[in-house]
């Protein structure tokens, strides 16, 4: 029972409603890097001074740990489609504490760049920087929150409703796609 | 006495009529009369001069307009209670979440809409009045206006939660998801104290324009499926007894 | 059935409405200040009768929002009309509840204006307008509370109806009356100024008068509701 | 527990791991000269991150599954983004 099982042809996952949400803020993130590219286009060298200030490593560690907590989701998901609910409920729970782990991470990381001084106002880069993490940050915590609902639908005792193992599954996966772009976009370019 | 009309939603209906009247007025007072939020808002880097101009240069207008305001807005709490009368019907939330939203339309009314109207009255009331004050006036307007976040994202966070727990789907779900992009407006309008310029400034291409696109396609959704839900209600749900009669 | 609760938010009415119409009258509210007084005129007002102004506006602080229960009382017995929803007593409730912090509001401008008199008279000025125009022109509260009512009235498919249909067209009349109190914040003098006869005299006039009338239309709605449910019982 | 790991998704999250190590290592390349822009680095890193999002969007939401007009939105976005990454340069 290790291959995923066949899905029926041509199945939207999760309810049609998540992706209205999941398309919106795509295109809600969207204004926030067209903004992001944009100033960085009007003042490339401050940019760069200011990107060194970060820590490229911590923001590393943190996609790994955001992938790898969308890596249990996602077992978690095809676990609860065998119905193999201690098995989806565990891979659940991972999932949750990598997201901790993430929240943790993250918010160390912010200590130590206001520590040194770095805050919101100082300058262009550091706005949109704090905005984009923030506003990333929220849809973390409110994720965990999901993840919870989900892992007391699975321990539920009723069978688990499929449709909102898969909606929660799905926000998600848009939380960790989301950072793996802010990630290249704020630590990496240049 | 002549009956006007026969209908056991009757009272909803008038209720609901007066949201999209009452935003009519809104962006007739905020986008023409007194260009508060008229395209191109000003922003919170103009000079003396500029904070002057602006707020003098229509004066009569803008008084018409902060007239309109102090009597349209009591009506507003019309679409509150329809509002809170479909969150009542709702199955899975008790009534605590149409409380809460009840309580969040009354406070809001104050610091979210008219303050700033209040304090543009005063600085247009007297144009010979010391620029600074006019200054102070005219940033405590703006900046309380759009910086007023916390009782619209307790609203849209009580609204969205009332409809996601709801068993009977009164409201779509993806209305709930729409209204938790307007909570995320309020977070992206929080810098609107910190910057005075940039994207995420009061006038800035993210905070204001789009939160203000955002409200404005939720609002429209609102509305539409508000009439929906009442037009759905079943008859069965009202008690024979009131029959709706308007008798004046 | 106990309508003790309902009776007391009844009487609280003329307790409070005379301690605040004698607070307006110790602050210097009634008779109002005319808008055409110069800045330093405003200040010397502040300053000579700073403690009579200071006591006024305490008591309107403490004594601002009683008129709350009064009109929960109404929006309980809004709720006892046969109406197909609770749509506009909960309006009612929102609009009575916005209403009060806005009186608030006015209160606390007039305060700051009176906690440091040797201010720079344009600030005072300033604070002064700021109280009157929160004070005067936001009448849509009291004017939609009055609708609501008398579509609520107009609605009652009651036999015996809570409130008898005059009261309708008197809150009608009574919130038409008081729109021009809005226009007090473009006129610094004629009518329509926050001390004219309109604004000012017409407008807080109709709401004494409403306050008056619709205290013993409510009084009398509890003795049929008392009534009706002794005959109940 | 794991019967689940052994599958496709795990070989997927191998990739993305490794892809994000190497966008790490090519983004943070210090080295003598100092930080300075180089479009051939931005190219690099953003075109990992595209083809990553790409991956979690296809394979962890499924969208491989999902009607046609789902795809092809995840798709424009993306192309949307690069597209505004390249006007910048």
């Amino acid at each position: 029972m290790t291959t995923a099982t066949t899905l029926p042809a041509r199945h939207l996952p999760g309810d049609p409603s998540i992706w209205v949400f999941v398309l919106g803020d795509m295109v809600i993130f969207g204004c926030y890097f067209a903004a992001y590219l944009f100033d960085r286009g009007h003042d490339h060298e401050l940019f760069l001074q200011s990107q060194q200030h970060l820590s490229q490593g911590v923001g590393a560690i943190n996609t790994l740990i955001l992938l790898t907590s969308s890596l249990f989701v996602a077992l978690s998901t095809q676990a609860a489609r065998a119905a193999d609910l201690r098995a989806a409920s565990g891979l659940l729970t991972l999932g949750g504490a990598c997201g901790a782990g993430f929240v943790l991470l993250k918010s160390y990381e912010w200590y130590s760049k206001l520590s040194a001084g770095l805050t919101i106002s100082s300058n262009a880069f550091f706005m949109h920087y704090y905005m984009m993490t923030s506003v990333h940050f929220f849809h973390v915590l409110l994720g965990l929150v999901i993840l919870v609902i989900l892992r007391r639908e699975l321990q539920g005792s009723a069978p688990p409703r499929m449709q909102l193992l898969e909606t929660g599954a799905t926000y998600w996966h848009m939380v960790d796609f989301l950072w793996i772009i802010i990630f290249a976009l704020v630590y990496l370019m240049r | 006495m002549t009956q006007l009309r026969r209908n056991v939603k009757l009272d909803q209906l008038i209720c609901w009529w007066s949201i999209p009247i009452f935003y009519q007025f809104f962006g007739l007072i905020f986008g023409y009369l007194t260009k508060i939020m008229g395209p191109p808002i000003p922003g919170p880097n103009l000079t003396l001069e500029g904070i002057t101009a602006f707020t003098l240069g229509n004066a009569r207008h803008m008084q018409i307009g902060i007239v309109l305001l102090a009597i349209s807005l009591g009506f507003a709490s019309m679409g509150t209670g329809v509002i809170v009368v479909q969150m009542r019907r709702m199955s899975g939330p008790g009534p605590v979440l149409a409380y809460c939203y009840l309580a969040c339309g009354a406070a809001a009314a104050l610091p979210g809409c008219l303050f700033c109207g209040l304090l543009f009255a005063v600085s247009v009331f007297r144009p010979d009045r010391d620029p600074q004050i006019i200054a102070v006036l005219y940033e405590m307007g703006f900046v309380g206006f759009i910086g007023c976040l916390g009782c619209f994202a307790t609203q849209y966070l009580v609204f969205a939660l009332a409809i996601f727990l709801d068993r009977r789907a009164i409201f779509p779900k993806w209305l709930g998801y729409m209204t938790l992009w307007n909570l995320v407006t309020e977070l992206i309008a929080a810098p609107v104290w910190i910057f005075r310029s940039g994207p995420y400034a009061w006038n800035g291409l993210i905070s204001f324009y789009l939160g203000v696109l955002i409200f404005v396609v939720w609002i429209v959704c609102l509305i539409t499926w508000l009439k929906k839900a009442i037009k759905n209600q079943p008859l069965e749900e009202f008690d024979p007894a009131c029959t709706g009669t308007l008798l004046v | 059935m106990n309508l003790t609760d309902q009776r007391i938010c009844l009487w609280l009415v003329p307790v409070f409405g005379v301690v605040l119409l004698s607070a307006f009258g110790v602050a210097g509210v009634i008779p109002p200040p005319s808008p055409t007084l110069t800045a330093q005129e405003v200040a010397n007002f502040y300053r000579d009768n700073l403690g009579q102004i200071r006591a006024g506006m305490i008591t309107v602080n403490l004594c601002g929002l009683m008129f709350i229960p009064f009109y929960m009382v109404i929006v309980v017995q809004m709720q006892r009309m046969a109406h197909p929803s609770r749509a506009f007593a909960y309006s009612y409730l929102s609009a009575a509840a916005s209403a009060g912090s806005i009186f608030l509001f006015a209160d606390l401008a007039w305060s700051i204006a009176a906690f440091r008199p040797e201010r720079d008279p344009q600030l005072i000025m300033m604070l002064n307008d700021l109280a009157w125009m929160a004070f005067i022109s936001p009448v849509g509260f009291i004017m939609a509370q009055n609708t609501f009512l008398a579509l609520g009235i107009y609605m009652d498919a009651r036999r015996q109806p809570v409130f008898p249909r005059w009261v309708a067209h008197f809150n009608i009349l009574t919130a038409l009356l008081m729109a021009p109190g809005a226009f007090a914040l473009m006129f610094r003098e004629g009518p329509l100024a926050w001390d004219g006869s309109l604004a000012f005299g017409l407008h807080l006039g109709t709401y004494a008068v409403y306050i008056a009338v619709m205290f013993f239309v409510v009084r009398s709605a509890l003795n049929h509701q008392a009534r009706e449910a002794g005959a109940a019982a | 527990m794991t019967s689940h790991v052994r599958n496709p998704l795990t070989g997927i999250w191998l990739f993305l791991a490794i892809s994000t190590v190497i966008s790490w290592w090519s983004g943070s390349q210090h080295g003598a000269n100092s930080y300075q822009a180089s479009t051939w680095v931005t190219a690099i890193v953003v075109l990992i991150a595209l083809v990553k999002t790409r991956f979690v969007i296809r394979n962890y939401m499924e969208v491989r599954f999902a009607p046609l007009w789902l795809q092809l939105t995840c798709d424009a976005w993306l192309l949307c983004l690069f597209g505004l990454v390249a006007d910048g340069f």
